[in-house]
């Protein structure tokens, strides 16, 4: 399976992206430990196609794909990319607002996208655009609330039942 | 009035009593039935406690545990200890089920279980009733479980039961032709529908138990009796009326205590019956395997005959999975039909030459 | 033809296989068990086993790290700063006892037994034992208090912690108010010592 | 196979296109709380007599938003939550966890400890392909292979116990090593085990459940994945290797210490059926437990003297800034932890576990239409999913 002559490192991948999307592959500091290259959230479909069907990326698999909550005012949607023909990887990373945290779905282009972006909409609120079955996954479909925000509240009542544990009394 | 040599052994017994000498004939009879089918109920319920607490056993000791320990000398005890747990649970009927049938639907599986074992030669003397239509009455009896588990599976409204009642149908359905089929290779080589007379001709020895005396297709025949009606009291691996990973518990899904139980009990005494019935039609009943041996009463190789078939049916639902539907339809028809044909056929030519 | 042979060769492969099968489980009804019988026989218990939390009090510094690192949060501690005049003596390992402690409560309802809370413990004092049958009736008797001051002394010790916050307060507003009256000077001596 | 459209699931009473008269199709909810859905899974079957149409998952009923938790405690006590993820697993979990955090400090563990880790980590395996060899029989309908398969787990179970004091939740390996060094004779007692426990394999297991008739007849050819469509759907573990993918990360993005190893990926041949197949799956498993053998056969011959915790390891761990992803090979596929640590907090900042069973479980729908309602639990047990590892 492994063919160590196809093995691209980081900066070759973030060259032919840049060559082939130009200004919507972002600039991307490579020097860290496992480099995010960021992406235009509007794009992210097409370069996830590209990097699929290209024959020497072809990154098969979809390993992980992750939403964080950056700061304030900030989401990011994390990609992990791996080549099963190739066995290189690479990190994608969108950066979409708060407030409008919409992005297109790459669940198109890897199936294995549409439960994992299913989570990520119910537990960080990042809502992808031409998904095909857009519900929560995790979480019963009338729950408030995305709960991994850093600034989620619990909501006290769920169908009239208590949510929060309740606090202990001290005797 | 029945003729006096099918006086059965309760009649006999009643007869010879002097305190009952002022009964009208008719009332003696009546009496003798009313006892016979009192014996018959203890019986099955004996031998169901007793079965139980060997499956269990024979399960633990299978699969390298212990089986039930606790109550009395190695959990002997513990089925009428469950048994009683039983009988005292809330009697649980759910909303909107069709309750006249869920109350009658335990009823009428435990009477068809039941009113079989009044054909049984248990010993030489040893029968309520020598009917001369002995193994087709058992044929049409046992055929009244399909209505039963049909009202169990539909009254339920439930779905899973819905398909239990649906899987145990089509199944007892499909297997009474094997059953039929594998019972007329008997019959034929008896030439009586007697179930006493069957036994007679069986006279002498193990070899001339139909199983051997008429092999291969003796074995053949007694082979698919054995597998299909395996299938015909749904056990494993034909258990797909019950199957727990698929279904639940099937038609017993909704049932609880005392009704559950006697789903249970019927399961046990069909057990009983078809081991009975095999060991009737090929293993000799109560005929000993050789005269050296005849010192022990008819009554107890009969018992003993049985048991082991009812081993048997433990120690293979203790090692085998469980067939799929259409893999159980393939069996029944494309590969115990025709080898029953082909006994038949064998056994047919044999008694001509 | 090929079709024919595999028929037989089906029958024959089942019947095969359900022989094997059940030469192998007639093995076991005769090989000896495995299982125990519970509450009669008991298997060893290894000396590396996670149960039942215990705190050695007497060892106990107050320390806690057992608490922070708790991924539960089951065990709650209140300490009271020692008085200049109590010595509460060492603990097993020679450190020095600075802390009063008034409530050290281990919730096992809660606790997962990770053992995380046994590992930063400076004296040694917080261990898992090896009881493991300790069920009640009651989820609050699951609540095991470790403290070795009885309601009365835990009362007074309070009572006196009030009285030297209260004071520390008083102490702090007036160095700030004599501070910013007279800066550079040093003050309220009389406050000291109670 | 045609692609079934919810207007036609639905259809209006009495107007099905196909029959003659009125028919309509079944909604059966199998679960939560269904014998084999190993745990609490609801699938929503639309059924067609027992024929499944469509058969939708809904998760979460396990859900305890472990992440969560994760980014409110320390480092170390996200530890025991890994542990309850994938209940069956633990050792693997734990390990996943703490290579990603070491990768993340950029600290060595000692040799000792990445010895104990392979050794637990495989035993693991052992343990876990042993609950799911024995469940599978069991949704198949045979319950002796299941205990016997819990009989040698009880042996796996024990060496653990006496290694580190959990049966079941180990809370193993730390970061920085491992917290327990091995007791007197436990080399000898693990090698006793791996003797029996091949014989076991081969003598008892293999024959009675593996090589039988009707089990065969139940598995093979039912539920078939392709490689194509398990790889698009981020299968990972044996039930990729089951469709004749290659793919081991053990041996094709090695950590730990696995380079070092001699050890075969066994991948599904299609022996019974297609490749691809229930049967496949399974077979994977139950060959995977003897390459384990053999790995930590060589391991304990291996292993070295010296400590098992980095010394620079102190009581409270202060992790830099930075993100990474570290996966490993869980006896269910590819688990992965994606860390972010702001360099300040007392714990992560961000966890994403990728849990092998989430994915796994996203195909069943693909996978299991146009099946029988058996064919579904046979499919179902062969993914073998454990729901606190799917919920979280």
């Amino acid at each position: 399976m492994v063919q160590g002559e196809f093995v691209m490192t980081i900066e070759e991948i973030y060259k032919k992206l840049r060559k082939s999307f130009g200004g919507t592959i972002l600039e991307s500091d490579l020097e860290v430990l496992e480099p995010v290259v960021g992406i235009e959230p509007q794009s992210i479909a097409e370069v996830s196609g590209f990097l699929k069907n290209e024959p020497d990326l072809k990154f098969t698999s979809l390993m992980c794909l992750s939403s964080v909550d950056l700061d304030e005012e900030n989401l990011q949607v994390v990609y992990h990319l791996h080549s099963m023909d190739h066995n290189h990887k690479i990190i994608l990373g969108v950066i979409i607002p708060k407030n409008a945290a919409k992005i297109p779905t790459v669940s198109g282009v890897w199936r294995t996208a549409n439960w994992h972006e299913r989570e990520a909409f119910d537990l960080m609120g990042v809502e992808f655009e031409g998904h095909p079955d857009h519900r929560r996954i995790l979480c019963p479909d009338d729950w408030e609330g995305h709960p991994l925000r850093k600034d989620y509240v619990v909501q006290e009542m769920y169908n009239g039942l208590p949510v929060p544990y309740p606090k202990e009394e001290d005797d | 009035m029945i003729q006096a040599e099918y006086y059965n052994i309760f009649v006999k017994i009643i007869d010879q009593l002097a305190v009952l000498d002022f009964l009208p004939p008719v009332w003696k009879f009546i009496l003798a039935s009313v006892i016979a089918a009192l014996v018959f109920f203890h019986v099955i319920a004996i031998f169901a406690l007793v079965a139980i607490w060997v499956e269990r056993k024979v399960a633990g000791h299978i699969q390298d545990r212990l089986g039930p320990m606790e109550t009395g000398w190695h959990g002997v005890l513990q089925t009428l200890a469950d048994a009683i747990k039983l009988l005292i649970k809330e009697d649980i009927i759910a909303g909107g089920i069709d309750r006249r049938l869920f109350v009658l639907a335990p009823v009428i599986v435990f009477m068809t279980a039941l009113a079989v074992f009044v054909v049984f030669p248990v010993g030489e003397n040893f029968i309520v009733s020598d009917l001369n239509i002995g193994i087709l009455y058992i044929v049409a009896i046992s055929t009244l479980v399909v209505p039963g588990i049909i009202m169990a599976g539909w009254s339920s409204n439930n779905k899973w039961s819905l398909f239990g009642a649906m899987r145990s149908a089509a199944q007892i359905v499909s297997y009474e032709v094997p059953v039929g089929l594998a019972i007329v290779c008997a019959v034929m080589a008896a030439g009586s529908l007697s179930m006493q007379t069957i036994v007679e001709s069986q006279a002498g020895g193990f070899w001339n138990w139909f199983i051997f005396s008429k092999f291969p297709f003796g074995f053949i025949a007694f082979f698919i009796y054995f597998v299909a009606s395996l299938a015909e009291i749904n056990r494993t691996p034909f258990d797909l009326p019950e199957a727990e990973s698929e279904i639940v518990a099937g038609y017993m899904t909704e049932y609880s205590g005392m009704r559950w139980s006697f789903f249970f009990l019927a399961e046990y005494g069909n057990m009983l019956a078809v081991g009975a019935i095999a060991t009737t039609l090929f293993l000799g009943g109560w005929q000993t395997p050789i005269s050296l041996l005849s010192f022990i009463p008819g009554p107890v190789w009969f018992t003993a005959k049985t048991m082991f078939l009812v081993f048997v049916h433990i120690w293979l639902r203790w090692t085998l999975p469980r067939l799929r539907v259409d893999q159980l339809m393939y069996m029944c028809w494309k590969v115990l039909t025709p080898f029953a044909f082909v006994s038949i056929f064998g056994i047919g030519l044999w008694m001509t030459f | 033809m090929q079709s024919v042979n595999q028929y037989f060769l089906n029958i024959y492969i089942a019947i095969k296989s359900v022989l094997i099968g059940m030469s192998i489980t007639f093995r076991h009804l005769f090989t000896k068990s495995v299982t125990v019988q519970y509450p009669r026989e008991r298997l060893p218990i290894p000396g590396t086993s996670r149960n039942l939390l215990l705190n050695k009090i007497e060892d106990c510094i107050g320390c806690d790290q057992c608490v922070r690192v708790c991924p539960v949060n089951c065990i709650t501690m209140d300490t009271i700063k020692v008085f200049p005049e109590d010595d509460l003596g060492l603990a097993s390992d020679g450190s020095k006892k600075r802390l009063w402690l008034p409530r050290f409560d281990i919730d096992m309802a809660k606790c997962c037994y990770c053992g995380l809370c046994t590992y930063p413990c400076p004296t040694e004092c917080l261990i898992m034992t090896d009881e493991y049958e300790y069920a009640t009736y009651e989820r609050n008797d699951l609540v095991f208090k470790f403290t070795d001051l009885d309601p009365i002394q835990i009362a007074e010790l309070k009572e006196k912690d009030h009285i030297r916050s209260m004071e520390k307060e008083k102490k702090k507003l007036e160095t700030a108010k004599q501070a910013a009256a007279k800066p550079g000077k040093n003050g309220g001596k009389s406050g000291e010592g109670t | 196979m045609p692609e079934i459209k919810t207007d036609d699931v639905y259809i209006e009473l009495g107007k099905h296109p196909k029959a003659g008269f009125a028919t309509d199709d079944m909604i059966l909810q199998m679960g939560p709380q269904h014998p084999s859905t190993h745990g609490v899974l609801r699938i929503e079957c639309v059924t067609d007599g027992e024929i499944i149409k469509k058969a939708t998952c809904h998760i979460g009923y396990l859900h305890r938003c472990f992440e969560k938790h994760a980014e409110n405690v320390m480092w170390q006590g996200v530890i025991p939550f890994t542990d309850r993820m994938d209940y069956l697993a633990s050792m693997g979990q734990n390990f996943s966890y703490v290579i990603t955090v070491e990768k993340l400090m950029g600290i060595e563990v000692p040799e000792r400890a990445e010895y104990m880790r392979v050794i637990t980590a495989e035993l693991q395996r052992i343990a876990s392909h042993l609950m799911a060899y024995g469940t599978y029989g069991m949704d198949i309908g045979a319950f002796t292979p299941f205990l016997w398969a819990f009989r040698e787990r009880e042996y796996v179970l024990d060496l653990f116990e006496k290694l580190c004091g959990a049966r079941l939740l180990y809370n193993y390996m730390w970061i920085g090593g491992v917290s327990h060094d091995v007791y007197d004779g436990f080399a000898e007692e693990c090698m006793s085990f791996l003797d029996t426990f091949e014989r076991v394999v081969f003598e008892e297991f293999n024959p009675i459940l593996t090589y039988n008739k009707i089990f065969i007849e139940r598995t093979a050819n039912v539920g078939i994945l392709s490689p194509e469509l398990a790889i698009d759907y981020g299968i990972t573990g044996p039930c990729l290797r089951g469709s004749g993918v290659d793919w081991d990360l053990r041996r094709d993005d090695p950590y730990s210490i696995y380079d070092r190893f001699d050890f075969e990926v066994i991948t599904g041949k299609g022996e019974m059926g297609t490749v691809g197949d229930c049967w496949d799956r399974f077979m994977v498993r139950v060959l995977e437990m003897i390459e384990s053998v053999k790995i930590i056969r060589q391991a304990l011959q291996q292993m070295p003297e010296g400590p098992i915790m980095n010394e620079k390891i102190k009581k409270v761990i202060r992790v830099p800034a930075g993100r990474v992803y570290g996966r490993t090979e869980a006896p269910r596929g590819e688990l992965g932890y994606y860390l972010i640590s702001d360099g300040k907090g007392r714990g992560p900042n961000r966890l994403k576990a990728r849990s092998p069973c989430f994915s796994n479980l996203s195909v069943l729908e693909e996978i299991s239409r146009g099946c029988m309602l058996a064919d579904l639990i046979a499919i179902i047990g062969s993914l073998d999913i454990v729901l606190g590892c799917v919920d979280r």
